[in-house]
């Protein structure tokens, strides 16, 4: 056998091999990036870079990055908070677990938000919540639809109760695409979960997750701990949130670019039109 | 440190039973003496009492003000409405699946004038606590609270909120009817509103199952309620892997109302009595009454649209502290 | 003992008995008219007609019949249906099973509709869905709160896909008084039922019910039958209704005068106020 | 008379077979005379079958509507999305409890613009017909719609709602979750709407879970489908105390789609190929793409507001038949 390569590196070059993390068997690094890091084996969907996931879902070179450079500070003085960050920093490359910015899908303009759960678990900051923020509100202004990539433990513990600001000032902006007719989507990856569940995330006009993702307001310990009633084997999966009628639809990354396509084609139609007739 | 009220309370509260012991002799005592001694020793014990308060409560620190938030004699969101309000009705369905008993909704009258009272409900004894779950609301407690915004709207009703919860309930149950989409939903619901919200955290403001309710134009906080990302314990453990650390994360988490102040999070701080709102009840509420009615009258004179108010003021949270 | 009459007499007179439709046991008619036709032992509630309903809910005299002389057809020529119906009309001097009107309660204005089981059932055909409709439009133009009292088996089956249209209807005007912001009280009396329940009784602002009122879907044992779940014993009544989140407090007879002054007093003050603004 | 569809068809289906048998020898037969035999003998056997279909449907009965509307190979919702629109793609969520498999929804593409469709759907197995729950929608199933008809709103769709089922379900836990509320609701939130609304009944149109998706500004009826107040078996059971006199109330009730349209509470017919739907499905389905189409563009033109459209449009229901 070849070299190993770490599943999560951007840059896998061909003959190396990488492991399942679903069914640990060994796969070709450039099959295994060619399908779009899902096992071929198993169908597990791996962790995707913010990078990674952009690139394999809107038109190619159409992202345009906005609000690059917003970055955060410490402001409780939370204990490790700074070097914890600067180390997410330095290891992604982002400044915060968010990256927003204008794509096109099928020529259709829309504006993006994507977290990237390798910088600090996709927590939601100030600056997460802001640029998330920011993502819906350029869907009101350009009139154009919103997808949110969600993959995140929840609200960051680090910036205390300005972090579960965060929930309320996104779900404000979800509100607000309402009152515009501006279409939201939000996909579940593997994780979304807490306070970024429990706002932004779960009041999409349409909800898609990507299967297998882990989706759940608590730690699954705590949520069996709480309770009497016996989670199921399938429990804050993807395809048991579905049954809870939670989600409308499990995808598998292959088929979410057309399947996104499909429906800011529909849902966003009220809005080209419009906006058309406006001028 | 302490774990629990009672715990650091210890000390007053055993002196306080032995002035009620005390007191209980006074009034059968028949000899002047003896009754003169024993007035001395009440009156001299709840001297020291009142110093001991004092000084615990010139040095409370974050820890100190969550035990407060939870002490379980603290008032709850049905004794303030029962101060605060006249003509409650308390109004139960969600109608979605089932009655939830940690959210107690309904009409009153403020003052002549009618609001829609949404709030958390805790439990003083064993029954109460499991009828009311802890005040810990399940999907639907939070989807009742969205019938009675919508109802609020649709009468154009001003909103009160009481704010006390550790978090909204985390169960295998919950999880399966989608508590974190009901808890969106509640806030969404609160930004679709065009009258006037007025937001109170009278003890725990517990993480998404405080905000659920919160999203209000204006946000009050009594000055030992606390209001957090997560609770302490949660936090130690994840940080330090013991949630013993409470105390510590407390502090670290900036919790008491002070610090929202202070961050800007909330819009003001409603005193309480000395030694807290429990000590005394009536003044409590007196104390909230006016801030409510206070907080109203502000929104009626700002004549502006409320819903974008509203917008603006949570769009805040948190500017001043990025940067580009 | 004395005499015995029949319990659902408007004329009860003193020194006769009554027995109690829940604990069988005999009540003094006249003591048993006083407690509002309860029960004193068992506290079952006993079914009203449309007038004791009125006379013991609103202000005394208050009461203003509108519609009084609205009368359906048999537009089915349905079997055995004209005659089923004058029965009915002889029996309980009713041109059909709903009366409505004006009100005071505690000196508010209300609009009014009263089902009264003894009228075939208090089933819904064309011009019982007409006086619901007509009593909620009233409170739009009258700005005034609409209350009514439910008591039905359903849909009036023998005029076919008229009455179910009467669902669609009442619904209708149902939503009309939320866009007028007039607040409408349904009150659950023994039994609600099946097409009236699927529509205006379950969709009103706040809904109250009397103890022990059936209220359901579909008859007992057509939803025991449908499924493996176990009915509870309790199934149907209005306190398990309360427990499902269908309802918003199961009221005592007594109380029923007090609590929907209470409501109508807190949920109306806007409609005054508006209409004391505009002249 | 035949209790099913199949019963009632019984001659003529065997014929079918048996024709179908002829067919396949035919492709293998080599012999030119016997080709030739077997050849006339297919013509003679449809010829037949024409014929008894032209007797069967020339004297078409209320209870024969009913057996053709329940018939097993009817096109059902997702045969009609299939054929007439594009893009469909399902949404699954109610937000609230669990996916319902009886009533599919989605927006999707009719001649170049979205629509947002709404359908019982029934299963031609027993084992779709157990995961449609054989089209009986629990609350869930109309809270999904729900939803559908508030998205179609905000995104300025037209609602196009296809009903077919037998009644709502009817069981323990339909109850339980409110399934009378949840009727109501949805017929409330079609109340509601601004945008063009369009019902066609294309099996069984079965009371309450009929009426729950069909407050539409036009409602149409295929040829061959009934709408009615209760099943006719249930009104048997309590008119006659025999559920076997179905036929005898399926004319009592007058549920064929001739009955509703002269007593005003549908707004037209969508003829079906000879024969009923199922025989030619696809020109079913361009008839009903037509008359979807056309009911569109004159709701367009009317111009009007819909929604008062629409309230006038139930408001009139009966009233030619009461006298006051
Ligand atoms: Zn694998
Ligand atoms: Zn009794």
């Amino acid at each position: 056998m070849g070299r190993w390569a770490d599943l999560a590196s951007p840059q896998i070059s061909a003959g190396v091999f990488v492991q399942c993390q679903g069914c640990k068997k060994a796969l070709f690094a450039d099959e295994f990036r060619a399908n779009l890091k899902v096992c071929s084996y198993c169908g597990h969907h791996h962790r995707l870079t913010w990078r990674e996931r952009i690139e394999w879902t809107f038109d190619e070179g159409s992202f345009v990055e906005s609000d690059a450079d917003l970055a955060g500070s410490d402001p409780l003085s939370f204990p490790d908070y700074t070097p914890k960050h600067s180390a997410a920093q330095s290891k992604t490359g982002m400044t915060d677990s968010v990256v927003t910015g204008m794509a096109k899908l099928s020529t259709h303009v829309v504006s993006v938000a994507v977290s990237d759960f390798h910088f600090m678990g996709g927590s939601m900051g100030t600056v997460a919540g802001e640029k998330v923020t920011r993502a819906l509100e350029r869907g009101c202004e350009d009139r154009c639809p919103v997808i949110v990539f969600c993959a995140s433990g929840g609200a960051r513990m680090q910036e205390g109760l300005l972090s579960l600001m965060q929930m309320a000032k996104t779900t404000a902006a979800v509100e607000r695409c309402r009152d515009h007719g501006v279409p939201y989507i939000s996909v579940f990856t593997d994780p979304t979960m807490a306070g970024v569940l429990a706002s932004y995330a779960s009041i999409a006009d349409v909800i898609l997750a990507e299967p297998k993702a882990l989706v759940g307001f608590a730690g699954a310990r705590v949520s069996k701990q709480a309770q009497v009633t016996k989670a199921p084997d399938d429990f804050q999966t993807a395809e048991w949130v579905l049954k809870q009628g939670m989600l409308d639809r499990v995808v598998e990354r292959r088929d979410m670019r057309a399947t996104l396509s499909t429906l800011i084609h529909t849902l966003g139609y009220s809005l080209r039109n419009k906006e058309a007739r406006i001028g | 440190m302490a774990k629990s009220w009672r715990e650091w309370m210890k000390n007053l509260l055993e002196l306080e039973d032995l002035v009620g012991q005390i007191k209980t002799q006074l009034v059968q005592e028949s000899d002047p003496i003896r009754y003169a001694e024993l007035d001395a020793k009440v009156k001299s014990f709840e001297d020291r009492r009142d110093k001991i308060l004092e000084l615990m409560f010139s040095r409370l620190g974050p820890w100190e003000e969550t035990l407060l938030a939870r002490a379980d004699p603290r008032p709850y969101t049905l004794d303030y409405v029962q101060n605060v309000f006249s003509d409650f009705l308390e109004i139960e369905g969600d109608r979605r699946f089932g009655a939830d008993h940690a959210i107690v909704c309904g009409p009153a009258i403020l003052e002549g004038r009618p609001v829609m009272v949404v709030g958390h409900q805790k439990g003083r004894n064993i029954q109460e606590r499991t009828y009311r779950n802890f005040a810990m609301a399940k999907p639907e407690g939070y989807r009742k609270a969205v019938r009675m915004f919508q109802m609020a709207e649709r009468f154009q009703m001003p909103v009160v909120t009481f704010v006390d919860t550790p978090a909204a309930d985390p169960g295998v149950e919950s999880e399966s009817r989608g508590i974190s989409e009901a808890i969106a939903a509640s806030m969404l619901a609160m930004f679709e509103l065009t009258v006037p919200v007025v937001s109170i955290v009278i003890g725990e403001g517990g993480s998404g199952g405080a905000i659920g309710i919160a999203a209000a134009n204006i946000v009050l906080m009594q000055e030992h309620a606390v209001y957090s990302v997560i609770p302490p314990e949660g936090c130690a453990a994840i940080l330090w892997r013991d949630p013993a650390k409470g105390p510590q994360a407390a502090a670290a988490l900036r919790l008491t109302s002070k610090s929202a102040l202070e961050f800007g999070l909330v819009d003001g701080i409603v005193k309480e009595p000395f030694g807290s709102a429990y000590r005394d009840p009536i003044t409590a509420a007196t104390l909230v009454k006016e801030a409510i009615i206070e907080s109203l009258a502000k929104l009626d004179s700002i004549g502006l649209n409320l819903k974008s108010h509203r917008y603006e003021r949570f769009r805040r949270a948190g500017s001043s502290y990025m940067k580009s």
